[in-house]
């Protein structure tokens, strides 16, 4: 079991055409997600950290296949799903889920909470009304709700509990991967604390795969076994939690783990990071990072770095460590 | 080609003259006549057919001659009245002398000619009227033959006699020589000819000289000084007379009642509240048009209506007096001819006077019905009437939308015939429907192209039984009402065919009728016939309302009350 | 940034040939129109040629090579357009003159009275709608929100009556009907252009406070207002220059988009009521008399007109709009 | 708790359940009477019975039978929209509109029965004078005449109760309200959704026939199309339909666009649901409040276009309509001011109640409103 | 101790809707001290933003409405002064920072016109005055190429610009009181790190105080001097920044520090507070963390709770701490 690989993703690019001018010709790309490969193990944990704008988001719908990939191979237990209709695209679904980032939005205002839930069902065959009202209400009570609760409208909810609905949903069918598209991020503190307890408890429970996306390590670094980190388009880093904090190689990564404010531990020199992210159409040559980087080589203004393995199964790119 | 020939008086329309000796006055102020009617279609009247077009043109171009309200000539651009040859077969006409157009040339007979012979017999300009012109001479259509005799005379020979023909010559205006020979032959060129669409050319020919006509809105001329009968007295005494358009009716009575206007036209219905105004004179005077109740007597009409006991029947039950009083508030007079009781010869000795008593019975009505078979009596000796199964009687009575008072009279039928039990429906369709789907006729399955009277077999696109319309017949010259009576007349839609009708209208028109005795017993005859037969039911003759502000004088009421305007001022 | 001329033109050059494209398009929509009524042009001519007592059979043939109707329909499509094009719209025989000389006579008189209207409702709108959104739930939004009710709900055919009733002929304040002898630039016909004005106005202006209120009512509870107040700006700048600013861009949109919907309409209604000789008055009186030249030539002309404000608009509200014009 | 069932049905996918019993009904009734109408030679609806029937099939299913089955989501909306008082008032005079459309024929004479004897009678309690000419005596003789309570509201120069026209004139002013309003927001909807759903060329396709449609003003397109086809009710129905639905689709398909970049979009896909799904229980729905305003919002222009066609004498003359009324009425306003003020209120209070009710449903549905 | 710039007292701000009162802020008392950084901390909801828009009478009324309380700056109480000298103070002496720059910044009028403006009606600049002005602010928040970018329209600077320009906006009249709604919630860690960095400084730099909302303890830690901790519109906790995160006292406090998932420590399961904020319409009488709190005494369901003096300059509003109660598990 631990070494078996449940998705592997081999360079994966999805570009969002940019048209323009006279004759809304193709001028060019946004470079969302550009080349990237990684897998997930089963019952693993695989963190996805980056700032907004760095195509963690779009990876992940990617991978459902709810944006069209423009090249590269998912798969998903030895299937290629890039390659299914949508037909069998759909037996598919129930084995992978995803759970979304705005409670405001994630739930359709205009239908119950029950029948949200139990569209699910309703969609994978599910025909007789009092099994899927049985399901609903066993679910709605695994994430912390009452049966009851079903018949209400989203609105009536905190965003909480509108997050619980939203991972009770996505557990409904069971499924054996789940992304979760920064679950926690728009949460109050004292309520990202419930919810990711919520999700490591049913991760156990129900035997769940996780890829999760987060732009806060110190989240990921709570619920992930392997942390990811990406940067305009591409993965940077990738390694086990403790290597990736304890043995951070990229810059990026550095300075990320720099800017978190902790409150118990000494002020520590941080690494500010000037300027921005450049813009995705027109990523810089070179070293994607080298506007930005603190530890600039010569090199890094024309090559880009690939991503190695610097032993310890901790992957890097960049040119530091070029071995 | 057979023309339309509805002729219609406005009151307004009439630019006539008279050469009584006034004393000179001052012209001033401007004269504002308001209607809510159509605008004009054209200045150029040759191209004409429409009562505004010829009304608008007629302000700067008199005819030979007019009518006072007695119907007496009033010479205008004659020197004397058309002379007829003994035979009736030689019309002479002598203009005047003093008559200029507007580059000061001598308006001739040969202008005259050149317009009869050039123009309006020409097969390229297509002059609407060409008919009023024409012969028939062994089967073959032909004009008459114009001929200049000297400067100011010239002549019209006729190989027919047609007594009418003079009415005819009477109402003749020229077009200049000189400026119609640069477009002859060229019927677009004349249709946009700039001289002619904005009367430019008409000199001293009428009281007043084109100033502006902007489309839909008013139509402006002012006083022309040279005007040739203004010579001894000065006139006209307008410096300005406007015809305005208004959209509503309601806003040009409003117009009037505010002073904004000089004069207009009063519904029937409104005549009551201006008559109480001190601002306000109403002039309430006879008018030629009449409104009939036609019945269709083609093969797509209630069978019912070819007898002719069933149409006395109908004409029976329609109490014409009611309608007058309660439609047109009593601004009437019941009708029971073609010729209107204002013209010479006008005579109701043996009339069959339908729809007033004792020709207004209802029971009777129903007996005649019940006579001709389509009623039948009950146990209780009540008649029931229906068609020959039995059936209750539905008639489809059609007329044109938007004019309220034939949609008035229209309803009174319904409520009339409701009575004595036939149920009418009514349809008001727009006016080009009427024509096109009710009127025009032609022999089903045929080639024929759809025409007013296509012979006994043609039958109207949709079908209808009855069909309330207005016309006017020219109460001199009712002769040429025989289009609508006579089996070949182009009129005849409603498929009205009687011998007896066919042959007194050919004496009408013949050698015979120039005794004007002879003439107007062969009116009378014709009328009684019609009478009997009712192939329409004439319902009246309208009475006009002339609004004017009390500050105009000189007004003559009457049917041609605006023979002299020209002579009217503003105190 | 140096792309940013560039850009410019292209978007003007584009929206030029989108504007071509609407303009084939409403030619074609007439076109179709015109064929698959019951009763061609060509018929209703003929209607006309025969209500006046002339020859029908004479005039068919003037009629096909006129609409060429013996031709197969793209040659009848494109004899049309091109027709259009060459300023040949037609024969108002009606009126016996050429389509393009009505037009041209007569098209001040509408020009005028949408001019004025546009300008009065536009101005007295949105300062009313500014006033009502500003003090939202007061007495003064209240009233300005029931009354703008009133405004939009009156049928203005029917208000432009009822004013005449009441001003020309009960209180003698104004002529009954509109004069053309008056010359339009003078202060006669300003005053005769009131209750006109007024009847096309009410409706607009009622329709601009809704319109208005909202827009600034929407941009009153962003944030950025907040940030103007917080800079200690005095209200007349916050609203006058933050808010207002903001919520105009938009308006403009909407008066252009209504330009068309109710004052086209409104002046429609108005010019018959008034009897102002303007378009609306001329397309009246061609329905009656059934001159479908005039008819067709001024619904075009409407549209596009409306094209081309909506162009103007477009371009206009590109260049005002930073976020656009820099994007 | 089992009372969810039905609302969890009704998220059926596909058109199932009681939906397709409703959509299966309709279809056989459209069917049989169309067959009843070729083989019968009496017609059993004229063209506006069928689209009664057309869009009252769309009406229940997507809209009683949704509102139905969210009884709750109704009720949260009812509550914030009854706070508005003047929105209360316009569906008060709406339900009375109804109510007197519906059962006011029974109640009054035939309106277009004429009775010459009865005509220019003014409302009760007012008093006028009539004269009538005698030709003989060239003289007019005065009458008054008195308002009766038989003919509460007067009658017109035909003698025709004004009430019953005015009562036929609700009828026909709903009718053309609700029948072209419905048309033009259900394709409306259609062209706005499958736009923004499909996207790429079609929606470029679609917008830019919208802009066409758009650029013609609206009342003169009208004005020139009833022209051309001539005017009959059904038509002009039709006709104000299918050239009225841009703004609808305009705003059907920015809302469409927000929408489906909002995640429970992708959720839905997420759980392999299918576009028809997504466009019918998710889109649709969460539009439907944004058609709904805009419907009531569209009404008032609907019957003003109607009334103006009439006024200008493009309205079918064989019914009577308020406009119609009016624009009679307009020809006698010095004589008989009743006839067009009666209409004339009627058609201004009738606006504004819709006026009133959409701006309270706006208001309702605006979720910026919700504190 | 100093005396305080800026005090506020008892400070009720209601909103009036439809479904009842929100008391929003419901009582609260604090002091700013000359040149000390206080930070307001709480979770979405608490009322913190609502207090620095009440201090400056921003408060959009209707619904909301100041309903009790003072605002002291300089002995002036704001909330009885006209609005004439509000408007005077607001930007010039009292500037605020909004969480969102995007949409804080007017779209549709460029960076330095924004800032421009200010300077000219405050400082009574010149326009050519203003702009040079504009111009070195923008260099001081570290903005690159200052006077283009003074050209620029909002939507051309990226997040981290325009947050930047807000800084610069704000400090435009050099305000003695600075109050910033969270500066750096909206935006990427990267340019949080920035921003930070760039308030660092101006601590040190300029002489003035910092009213610091922020619901990142961690931010709080890097940037405070003292702190108040508020929930549902009540304080809970206030102290200086080293004692309240050393030795939190409420429970509020101490869960919430507890919940943090600590970048040190190891993959336990995180201490949650369970339940949720409480509805602010019509709350409880007594202390409206009780449902949520796991020391709650029989009492905090029926009292309110006191204000209790745990430590110098620490006080804690809390019943397990009062002296007078009889610890009773509820």
């Amino acid at each position: 079991m631990l070494d078996h690989k449940l998705l592997e993703v081999h360079n994966l690019k999805k570009y969002y055409p940019v048209t323009g001018g006279l004759f809304s010709q193709h001028l060019g790309d946004v470079r969302a997600v550009d080349d990237v490969s990684f897998d997930i193990k089963e019952g693993e944990a695989l963190g996805l950290v980056g700032e907004s704008g760095c195509g963690k988001s779009t990876l992940g719908r990617t991978i459902l296949r709810l944006e069209e990939p423009t090249e590269g191979q998912i798969i998903y237990r030895k299937t290629d799903i890039t390659r299914l209709n949508q037909r069998e695209l759909r037996g598919l679904r129930q084995e992978m889920q995803m759970i979304f980032q705005d409670p405001q939005s994630f739930l359709d205002p205009r239908m119950t909470v029950g029948q949200s839930i139990g569209e699910a069902l309703l969609i994978h065959g599910v025909r007789d009304d009092k099994e899927r009202e049985q399901r609903v209400i066993e679910i709605l009570e695994r994430v912390g709700l009452e049966g009851q609760q079903g018949l209400r409208y989203p609105h009536e909810f905190s965003s909480g509990q509108r997050q619980r609905i939203g991972i009770g949903r996505a557990l409904i069918l069971n499924p054996k991967l789940i992304i979760a598209d920064e679950p926690v991020s728009a949460l109050d503190v004292s309520i990202q604390a419930q919810i990711l307890n919520l999700m490591l408890d049913l991760r156990e429970e129900f035997g769940l795969t996780y890829l999760f996306i987060a732009h806060d390590l110190s989240v990921i670094k709570y619920v992930s076994q392997r942390v990811a980190v990406m940067y305009l388009g591409k993965i940077v880093e990738l390694a086990s939690r403790d290597e990736i904090f304890q043995n951070t190689r990229h810059p990026y990564t550095e300075a990320l783990l720099s800017a978190i404010p902790g409150i118990t531990q000494k002020k520590k020199t941080r690494i500010i990071l000037p300027g921005s992210v450049p813009s995705p159409i027109n990523p810089p040559a070179g070293c994607r990072f080298h506007t930005r980087c603190h530890r600039v080589l010569p090199l890094c203004h024309q090559e880009e770095p690939n991503l190695r393995d610097i032993g310890n199964e901790h992957l890097v790119a960049c040119h530091l460590y070029r071995g | 080609m057979i023309k339309l020939k509805i002729f219609i008086f406005l009151l307004m329309a009439l630019v006539l003259l008279t050469s009584s000796c006034r004393v000179a006055r001052e012209a001033g102020g401007d004269y504002i006549s308001g209607t809510s009617a159509g605008d004009a279609e054209t200045l150029n009247w040759i191209l004409a057919a429409d009562a505004a077009s010829f009304s608008y043109s007629g302000h700067t171009l008199d005819s030979l001659v007019t009518y006072d309200n007695e119907w007496r000539i009033q010479l205008r651009l004659a020197a004397r009245d058309v002379e007829v040859s003994g035979d009736g077969l030689v019309y002479s006409v002598t203009i005047r002398d003093d008559l200029k157009w507007s580059d000061g040339s001598k308006v001739t007979a040969e202008d005259y000619v050149y317009t009869l012979k050039n123009l309006m017999f020409s097969d390229w300009l297509n002059y609407p009227y060409q008919s009023d012109w024409q012969e028939e001479i062994a089967d073959e259509i032909v004009f008459v033959t114009p001929e200049v005799v000297s400067e100011v005379t010239f002549t019209l020979t006729r190989r027919t006699v047609d007594p009418e023909f003079i009415y005819t010559v009477r109402g003749l205006t020229p077009y200049p020589k000189y400026i119609a020979t640069k477009y002859e032959g060229d019927a677009e060129a004349f249709t946009q000819a700039p001289e002619f669409n904005n009367l430019s050319y008409t000199g001293n020919l009428g009281p007043y000289r084109f100033v502006e006509w902007l489309r839909n809105d008013k139509f402006v001329v002012a006083r022309n000084p040279e005007y040739y009968l203004g010579k001894n007295t000065g006139a006209p005494y307008f410096e300005k007379y406007t015809i305005k358009i208004f959209g509503t009716p309601a806003i040009v009575h409003a117009a009037l009642e505010a002073g904004d206007i000089t004069a207009t036209n009063i519904d029937p219905d409104k005549v009551g509240k201006f008559k109480g105004m001190e601002q306000i004179n109403i002039h309430t005077v006879p008018s030629s048009g009449y409104m009939l109740l036609a019945y269709n007597l083609r093969d797509n009409g209630w069978e019912g209506l070819k007898h002719k006991e069933v149409r006395q029947a109908l004409s029976t039950a329609i109490d014409k007096e009611l309608m007058i009083e309660q439609v047109l508030y009593g601004f009437g007079e019941p009708a029971f001819s073609f010729i209107p009781n204002t013209s010479p010869w006008y005579a109701d000795k043996g009339i069959a006077k339908y729809g007033v008593a004792p020709l207004l019975d209802k029971e009777k009505a129903k007996e005649l019905l019940l006579e001709a078979g389509y009623a039948t009596r009950k146990t209780d000796g009540s008649i029931e009437v229906g068609d020959k199964e039995g059936k209750p009687l539905k008639l489809t009575l059609i007329t044109n939308a938007g004019n309220d008072v034939r949609e008035s009279v229209g309803y009174l039928i319904q409520q009339e015939l409701a009575v004595i039990g036939i149920e009418v429906e009514l349809k008001f369709v727009p006016w080009a429907t009427e024509l096109g789907k009710y009127l025009r006729n032609k022999v089903p399955g045929s080639d024929q192209e759809a025409a007013f009277n296509n012979g006994a077999g043609a039958v109207s696109e949709e079908p209808w039984d009855l069909l309330v319309i207005g016309f006017g017949t020219n109460p001199l010259a009712p002769s040429g009402t025989d289009v609508f009576y006579t089996t070949k007349g182009g009129l005849n839609f409603w498929g009205f065919f009687n011998p007896r009708v066919d042959d007194l209208f050919k004496r009408v028109k013949s050698a015979e009728a120039l005794d004007e005795e002879v003439r107007k017993e062969l009116y009378a005859e014709l009328s009684r016939l019609i009478a009997e037969e009712q192939p329409v039911n004439f319902l009246a003759f309208q009475l006009a309302n002339a609004g004017f502000q009390k500050s105009v004088q000189g007004i003559e009421p009457g049917i041609n009350m605006g023979y002299n305007y020209h002579l009217w001022y503003f105190e | 940034m140096p792309m940013k001329k560039n850009w410019l033109r292209d978007y003007i050059i584009k929206r030029l040939f989108f504007a071509l494209i609407v303009a084939l398009g409403i030619l074609t929509v007439t076109f179709i129109l015109v064929r698959i009524g019951p009763t061609s042009p060509a018929d209703k001519y003929l209607a006309n040629i025969a209500a006046r007592g002339q020859d029908v059979s004479q005039a068919v043939a003037a009629i096909e090579a006129r609409y060429g109707l013996d031709k197969p329909l793209y040659e009848q499509y494109i004899n049309y357009v091109a027709n259009l094009g060459r300023g040949d719209w037609g024969w108002s025989f009606s009126t016996s003159m050429p389509v393009i000389e009505l037009i041209k006579t007569h098209w001040i008189y509408s020009f005028q009275l949408i001019f004025l209207s546009s300008i009065l409702g536009a101005l007295v709108g949105i300062l009313i709608g500014i006033l009502s959104a500003v003090r939202q739930y007061s007495k003064t939004d209240y009233i300005a929100t029931f009354f703008s009710f009133i405004g939009i709900s009156i049928p203005n055919f029917w208000l432009g009556v009822m004013l005449i009733l009441l001003f020309s002929v009960k209180l003698g304040l104004f002529k009954t009907y509109y004069d053309s002898g008056i010359p339009i630039f003078s202060l006669d016909n300003l005053r005769q252009l009131t209750l006109p004005v007024i009847t096309i106005t009410t409706g607009m202006l009622a329709g601009y406070t809704r319109y208005t209120r909202s827009a600034m009512l929407d941009n009153l509870r962003k944030e950025f207002v907040r940030t103007a107040r917080a800079k200690g700006l005095p209200e007349r700048t916050v609203i006058g220059k933050h808010v207002f600013r903001n919520a105009v861009l938009p308006l403009i949109t909407i008066i252009m988009f209504d330009l068309g919907s109710i004052v086209f309409a409104g002046a429609y209604f108005t010019e018959i009521v008034f009897g102002i000789p303007g378009l609306g008055r001329i397309s009246f009186n061609a329905i009656f008399a059934d001159d479908y030249a005039v008819v067709v030539t001024v619904t075009l002309i409407s549209a596009f007109l409306i094209l081309m404000i909506n162009l103007i608009t477009d371009i206009t509200y590109t260049y005002l709009d930073p976020r656009i014009r820099y994007d | 708790m089992t009372n969810w069932l039905a609302s969890i049905n009704y998220i059926t996918g596909k058109v199932g359940g009681i939906r397709k019993l409703i959509l299966i009904l309709m279809a056989a009734l459209l069917g049989v009477t169309i067959l009843l109408d070729v083989l019968v030679v009496e017609k059993i609806f004229d063209p506006l019975g069928y689209l009664y029937i057309a869009l009252g099939t769309l009406a229940v299913l997507y809209g009683i039978y949704p509102l139905y089955t969210s009884r709750r989501l109704v009720g949260y909306y009812w509550e914030r929209a009854s706070q508005n008082r003047l929105a209360v008032a316009g569906l008060a005079f709406i339900l009375f509109l109804i109510l007197l459309a519906l059962i006011g024929p029974f109640f009054t004479t035939d309106p277009t029965a004429t009775n010459f004897e009865e005509k220019n009678i003014p409302p009760l309690g007012f008093t006028i004078e009539e004269s009538v000419y005698h030709p003989e005596t060239q003289q007019s003789i005065s009458k008054t005449i008195t308002g009766s309570g038989k003919h509460p509201l007067g009658t017109d120069n035909k003698g025709r109760d004004l009430l019953a026209m005015i009562v036929s004139g609700a009828r026909i002013s709903l009718q053309v309200g609700l029948l072209a309003t419905g048309i033009a927001v259900a394709l409306g909807t259609l062209i706005g959704v499958t736009s923004a759903y499909l996207g790429g060329k079609i929606d470029n396709i679609l917008m830019r026939f919208t802009d066409i449609m758009m650029t013609f003003p609206f009342f003169l397109l009208l004005v020139f199309i009833v022209f051309i086809f001539g005017p009959n009710l059904a038509f002009i129905v039709l006709v104000i339909g299918l050239t009225g639905w841009t703004g609808t689709a305009r705003l059907v398909r920015s809302e469409t666009l927000s929408l489906r970049t909002r995640e429970f979009i992708m959720a839905a896909k997420a759980l392999g649901a299918s576009d028809s799904r997504i466009i019918l229980a998710h889109l649709v729905p969460n539009v439907i409040s944004l058609i709904i305003v805009i419907a009531t919002l569209s009404i008032p222009g609907v019957i003003l276009a109607e009334a103006g066609l009439s006024f200008i004498g493009l309205g079918d003359p064989s019914v009577t309509s308020w406009g119609m009324v009016l624009r009679a009425g307009q020809q006698n306003l010095d004589t008989a001011w009743w006839v067009a003020v009666a209409p004339g209120v009627m058609l201004f209070l009738t606006v504004l109640a819709f006026n009133f009710m959409g701006d309270g449903l706006r208001d309702a549905f605006d979720p910026r409103s919700a504190v | 101790m100093e005396k305080a710039i800026l005090s506020v007292r008892n400070l009720k701000t209601y909103f009036f809707t439809q479904r009842g009162t929100i008391k929003a802020v419901d009582g609260i008392d604090f002091d700013l001290l000359p040149s000390e950084c206080l930070c307001l901390v709480g979770e979405s909801g608490c009322g913190k933003t609502v207090t620095a828009l009440s201090i400056l009478g921003l408060i959009d009324s209707p619904p909301g409405r100041i309903v009790a309380g003072e605002v002291v700056y300089h002995d002036v109480n704001l909330l009885k002064s006209s609005r004439e000298q509000v408007r005077q103070i607001r930007g010039k002496e009292i500037a605020m920072i909004f969480q969102d720059a995007q949409s804080a910044l007017n779209p549709v009028l460029t960076i330095g016109d924004q800032i421009a403006e200010q300077i000219k009606l405050h400082l009574k600049f010149s326009r050519r005055e203003a702009k040079e002005r504009t111009v070195s602010l923008l260099k001081e928040v570290g903005i690159p190429s200052p006077a283009e970018a003074a050209d620029y329209y909002p939507h051309q600077l990226s997040g981290g610009m325009k947050q930047r320009a807000m800084i610069a906006m704000s400090l435009s009249c050099d305000p003695q009181i600075l109050i910033a709604d969270e500066p750096t919630t909206a935006v990427d860690v990267t340019i949080k790190a920035q921003i930070l960095d760039i308030f660092r400084r101006l601590k040190e730099t300029r002489q003035m105080s910092l009213l610091f909302i922020t619901h990142e303890l961690g931010v709080v830690s890097e940037i405070g001097d003292r702190m108040v901790v508020m929930y549902a519109g009540r304080l809970a906790e206030t102290a200086t920044v080293a004692e309240l995160l050393g030795n939190p006292r409420h429970p509020y406090t101490v869960g919430l520090i507890n919940c943090l998932p600590d970048m040190t420590q190891g993959n336990d399961r995180l201490q949650s507070i369970p339940g949720t904020v409480p509805s602010l319409i019509e709350p409880t009488n007594g202390c409206l963390f009780h449902p949520r709190c796991d020391k709650a005494l029989a009492i905090c369901r029926r009292q309110k709770e006191p204000s209790v003096l745990v430590n110098q300059g620490h006080s804690v509003f809390c019943h397990l701490y009062s002296p007078a109660e009889t610890s009773q598990p509820c």
